[in-house]
């Protein structure tokens, strides 16, 4: 695995998020909506590597996006990062979201940075039918919304403040979305209560769902076992994890506590 | 004249390694992610993830937290149980020339017994008891941090091993020797340390652990000095091999341990930074020793001038 | 309404500190080079450079090393002696209002005695028992690694002592709750914790340690997660006062060690990168407990949710 | 103090050798020669600040420079420092050398990157008449000639391997100038082996000298008291601090062992 890549174009989204495109032929042609990749973000005290979603493919130009929210030290030092600088990047990892021929019409829940991996996802779905229904704490925080556009037959934005689109939790939209239409399935990314939330929506009307969990890591390849998670398995429940199980686990696997 | 190669292989107790890095036990599980990143047939040895009598699911994550150049890990032994390894990883691992490691634990003395037992009919190049292991509740850190742990559970499985049996020390201890020399007269064909200090972190937003189980054992470059003074101090007083490891990252690291008295190493999370921190350091230990005309690895152990 | 502001203010058995932060023993000297660059009444209190009954030399250099987020020193209470400490130095630091905190090492029980006998004659607002340097051969970790040792010093010198005291305990120990409460015990009425790790540094180049020592303390951001472990696990079984310290470097460390247990903290290793650290410590707590509504530090002592 | 000043000019000197500008009028308007700044290089595992000489001063621009070798990381993480970026120093620090003014005739004696701290001396320094000699392993090694040769009136120049000025080492043309005249006072820095030599070979004459000694460092401001060097203190001896005490000694005060 190469793992020296370098960085294109890095973009702010809003005052703590941005979009950084990588160079990269290989990861680029071996990434599949879902999959993440694992940074080595430097700075003096970011002894590990952050993993971040891919958010976007351009197979053409051999290029992927991320879009990355500024949290700590990792995701700082790599904010600062500039177009042509090297950069160390394991990836693609994970087993990224399904993307059935069968699945005609999907919806896609996402909230604050979980909306990033979902737009590869709608982008490439074979589905004839993409619902996107996206939440954010205020306008302000709205990143990437005509993207999304593009690449779905309809977008709805939820706020937590109401200061753009419907006011309230992104989990209401969905369950008034499914008052109307049902999906086939539907791929959610966000905070876990969001995630938790969403899946018990669609378990409890039998639509099929998956879920991109996030959890702290190590190796990022299997082999530590740090980043568990709790899984379903026969009636009991066993620890997956997520850098090779998951990050996209089916909704029902999941036990959120 | 034919000119004559650096010789990199060393043997320990018996165990015959081709070059002395070993990847460190619970940080490569058993081999199989890194196989698709190198040739797992360059590393001197594998030390498998920690295996116990039967399957661990381990601990509540988050189970790692970064720290200033380490990390906390909280695994808690997770492992399919060693039955499991010896149907499902031996084999996998088999197809590599490399030595497997067993690395055990046991939750009381009969269980260390009976894990012995299994192993050594088992088709692993050495057992490695790990009687340090900080994050489990009974058992391990209990029997470790005692001489008299030591020696009641060394003594007890030494009779049933036929492997070179390699006995893993913790550092959260007042005086390593004094373990290691417990080992050794136990019948301990090689000591290996150092494991992971007992740590912490908390998050002041939620004001909480960051770990699942409070507490969690430290390692990475953070420990090294520690690390390198426990091997000091142990191959002073013992006679048996001693197996360095803790925070090393490259081949000067390795050199460093070699010099304070290691006959191999293992390196375990620098792997997670640089997936091939292994293999360079392997290749950084024979460029050093070219450069300096070492002949074989056995001239740099213990080779600190003092 | 008047608006409440937020009180920095703690009290360590009777020892009244107007802010949590110590500058700690032997990394401060006695205050005279900071006080070129930041006015020390800004500090909590200064924790002066261990002393000892006669002048001492220390050890050869060099008696620094670097190490991963940390460094290793080897001093050895390098120190002109308590008398003319007292004499010298004392009424330099009493000009700035911030608490003196007598740090004393003694090579014998009889040395500690007359050290604390001395010491509780003086002008200082507490004393601070070194009992676990472990850059020097006698005394010291000797006493200060084993339950019996702290219990035989501490008992020895707490009928003379007039002033609140502090017992320093070292990390290189298997229990370090046993030591507290053997402090406690004894009659301590507060430990401070963590002293250095004992650890060292080699060059591959000259293959020879880098300490003229041979081995040294490792403190600094690296010790830190043993540090809130070890602080976390004594302020949960003693009921005197816990004063932190390993690694803390800011304002989120300090709140760290305070959530862990630590009524007060001391800062040493992180001032030689940022000589303003003790200051931008405390302004980070300050804002800390203004943004989390705070109202005293004693509010944050021990408040870990687990 | 201010700690934050801003990166100037960086210029190699050779493969492992390069000299940088720092803009900073305080350390300009305070710095003596012979003192010393406390870097902090930054680079991940660079933790604590390195100590390098003052090498030359410009006052009215405001501006000071510094000579480095690259060692380790720390040095290393310093040279890749480019221009207009902030940067971490503490400093002036140290006592310097003596500038008497009646000193009427004085000589340097530099080794390697020893050299660097005697040039603004030579520059500053009143005497009226100003030997400079300068040992560096080989001519590629080699730096500021013309830089000593304009502040002082005469300079030699010895190499180890004799492929530059004369061959062989400093202290043996410290020796043939001593035969053809005498100093009031000569300043010595470079590699101990070198430093003590030459000293020796100036106390034997009675000629006083100074020394500019390097130890590793905790504070650079005398707190911490690692940085011990060996002394005479009456017929006994002492550790003074070469951050406080020095980095310059008086020749006869130091015990070199
Ligand atoms: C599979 C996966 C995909 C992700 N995709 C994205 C993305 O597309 N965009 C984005 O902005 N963020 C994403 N995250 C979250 C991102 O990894 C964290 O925000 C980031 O690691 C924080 O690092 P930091 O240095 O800023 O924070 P620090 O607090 O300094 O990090 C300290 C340590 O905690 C770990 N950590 C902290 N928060 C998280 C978290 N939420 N998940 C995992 N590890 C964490 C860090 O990796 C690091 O080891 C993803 C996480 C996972 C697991
Ligand atoms: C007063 C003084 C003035 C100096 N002036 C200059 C100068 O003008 N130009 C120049 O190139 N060098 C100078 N040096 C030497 C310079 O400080 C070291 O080369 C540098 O610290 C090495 O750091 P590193 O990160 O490259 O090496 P590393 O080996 O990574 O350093 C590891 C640690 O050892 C310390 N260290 C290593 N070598 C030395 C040394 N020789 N002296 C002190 N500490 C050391 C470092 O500071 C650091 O703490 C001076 C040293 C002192 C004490
Ligand atoms: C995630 C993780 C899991 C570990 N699991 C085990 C284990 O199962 N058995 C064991 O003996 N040591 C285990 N260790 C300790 C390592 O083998 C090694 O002793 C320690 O990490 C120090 O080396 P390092 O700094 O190179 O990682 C584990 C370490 C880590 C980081
Ligand atoms: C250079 C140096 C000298 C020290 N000298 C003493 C001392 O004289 N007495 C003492 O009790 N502790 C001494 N210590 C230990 C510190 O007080 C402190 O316990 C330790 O460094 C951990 O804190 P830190 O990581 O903030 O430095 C010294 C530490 C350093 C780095
Ligand atoms: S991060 Fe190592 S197993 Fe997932
Ligand atoms: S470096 Fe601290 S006293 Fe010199």
């Amino acid at each position: 695995m190469n793992l020296i890549h370098r960085v294109g174009a890095v973009n702010r989204l809003n005052e703590e998020t941005f979009l950084m495109t990588i160079d990269s032929p290989e990861i680029a042609a071996a990434g599949r909506p879902g999959q993440f990749v694992n940074i080595r973000c430097g700075g003096p005290d970011a002894y590990l590597r952050r993993p971040i979603s891919i958010c976007r493919i351009d197979r053409e130009r051999g290029t992927f996006d991320i879009g990355v929210q500024i949290r700590g030290k990792g995701t700082e030092a790599l904010s600062r990062m500039r177009p042509m600088e090297p950069i160390d990047i394991m990836g693609p990892l994970g087993n990224g979201f399904s993307l059935k021929p069968e699945d005609r019409r999907i919806a896609v829940v996402g909230g604050g940075i979980g909306v990033f991996p979902l737009l590869q996802l709608l982008i490439e779905h074979p589905a004839s039918e993409k619902l996107a229904l996206l939440g954010f704490r205020s306008r302000d925080q709205v990143v990437l919304e005509q993207d999304f556009q593009m690449a779905c037959d309809e977008l709805l934005i939820a706020t937590d403040d109401g200061s753009y689109g419907t006011a309230g939790f992104v989990t209401s939209l969905l369950e008034k979305k499914l008052g109307e239409k049902t999906f086939d399935r539907v791929f959610i990314c966000g905070p876990t209560p969001m995630m938790k939330r969403a899946a018990a929506i669609l378990l409890e009307r039998n639509v099929p769902c998956e879920v991109s969990l996030e959890q702290r890591m190590g190796c990022g390849i299997g082999a530590c076992l740090v980043c568990a998670c709790k899984t379903r398995a026969g009636d009991d429940w066993d620890y997956a994890h997520v850098c090779k199980d998951g990050p996209v686990f089916s909704g029902e696997a999941v036990i959120f506590d | 004249m034919m000119e004559k190669k650096t010789d990199m292989s060393v043997n320990i107790a018996g165990l015959k390694l081709k070059n002395p890095v070993i990847a460190a036990s619970g940080t490569f599980g058993f081999g199989r992610e890194y196989s698709a990143l190198f040739d797992l047939s360059r590393l001197g040895g594998i030390a498998v993830k920690g295996l116990t009598l039967e399957p661990r699911k381990g601990n509540p994550p988050p189970r790692i937290a970064e720290t200033p150049s380490g990390i906390l890990n909280s695994v808690g032994l997770q492992n399919p149980g060693v039955h499991a390894f010896i149907r499902d990883e031996i084999p996998f691992l088999r197809r590599y020339d490399t030595a497997i490691i067993a690395n055990a634990s046991g939750n009381t003395v009969e269980e260390y017994e009976e894990m012995v037992r299994i192993l050594s009919d088992a088709d692993v190049d050495a057992i490695e008891l790990n009687l340090s292991c900080p994050n489990v509740k009974e058992g391990c850190m209990a029997f470790g941090s005692t001489a008299a742990g030591i020696t009641q559970v060394v003594s007890r499985v030494k009779p049933f091993c036929k492997k070179p049996l390699i006995v893993k020390l913790t550092p959260n201890v007042t005086d390593i020797c004094e373990l290691a020399l417990a080992a050794e007269a136990a019948g301990a064909d090689a000591v290996s340390l150092i494991n992971t200090l007992l740590g912490m972190a908390i998050d002041v937003k939620t004001r909480r652990p960051i770990l699942g189980n409070i507490m969690g054992g430290l390692s990475g470059p953070a420990v090294k000095p520690v690390a390198l003074r426990m091997v000091y101090q142990v191959s002073k007083v013992v006679k048996i091999p001693v197996i360095g490891m803790g925070g090393i990252s490259n081949g000067t690291d390795v050199v460093e341990f070699l010099l304070a008295g290691a006959s191999a190493v293992m390196i375990g999370t620098a792997g997670f930074v640089n997936p091939y921190a292994w293999v360079e350091a392997i290749n950084g230990l024979e460029q050093y020793m070219l450069e300096n005309n070492c002949r074989s690895v056995a001239e740099l152990t213990g080779g600190l001038i003092v």
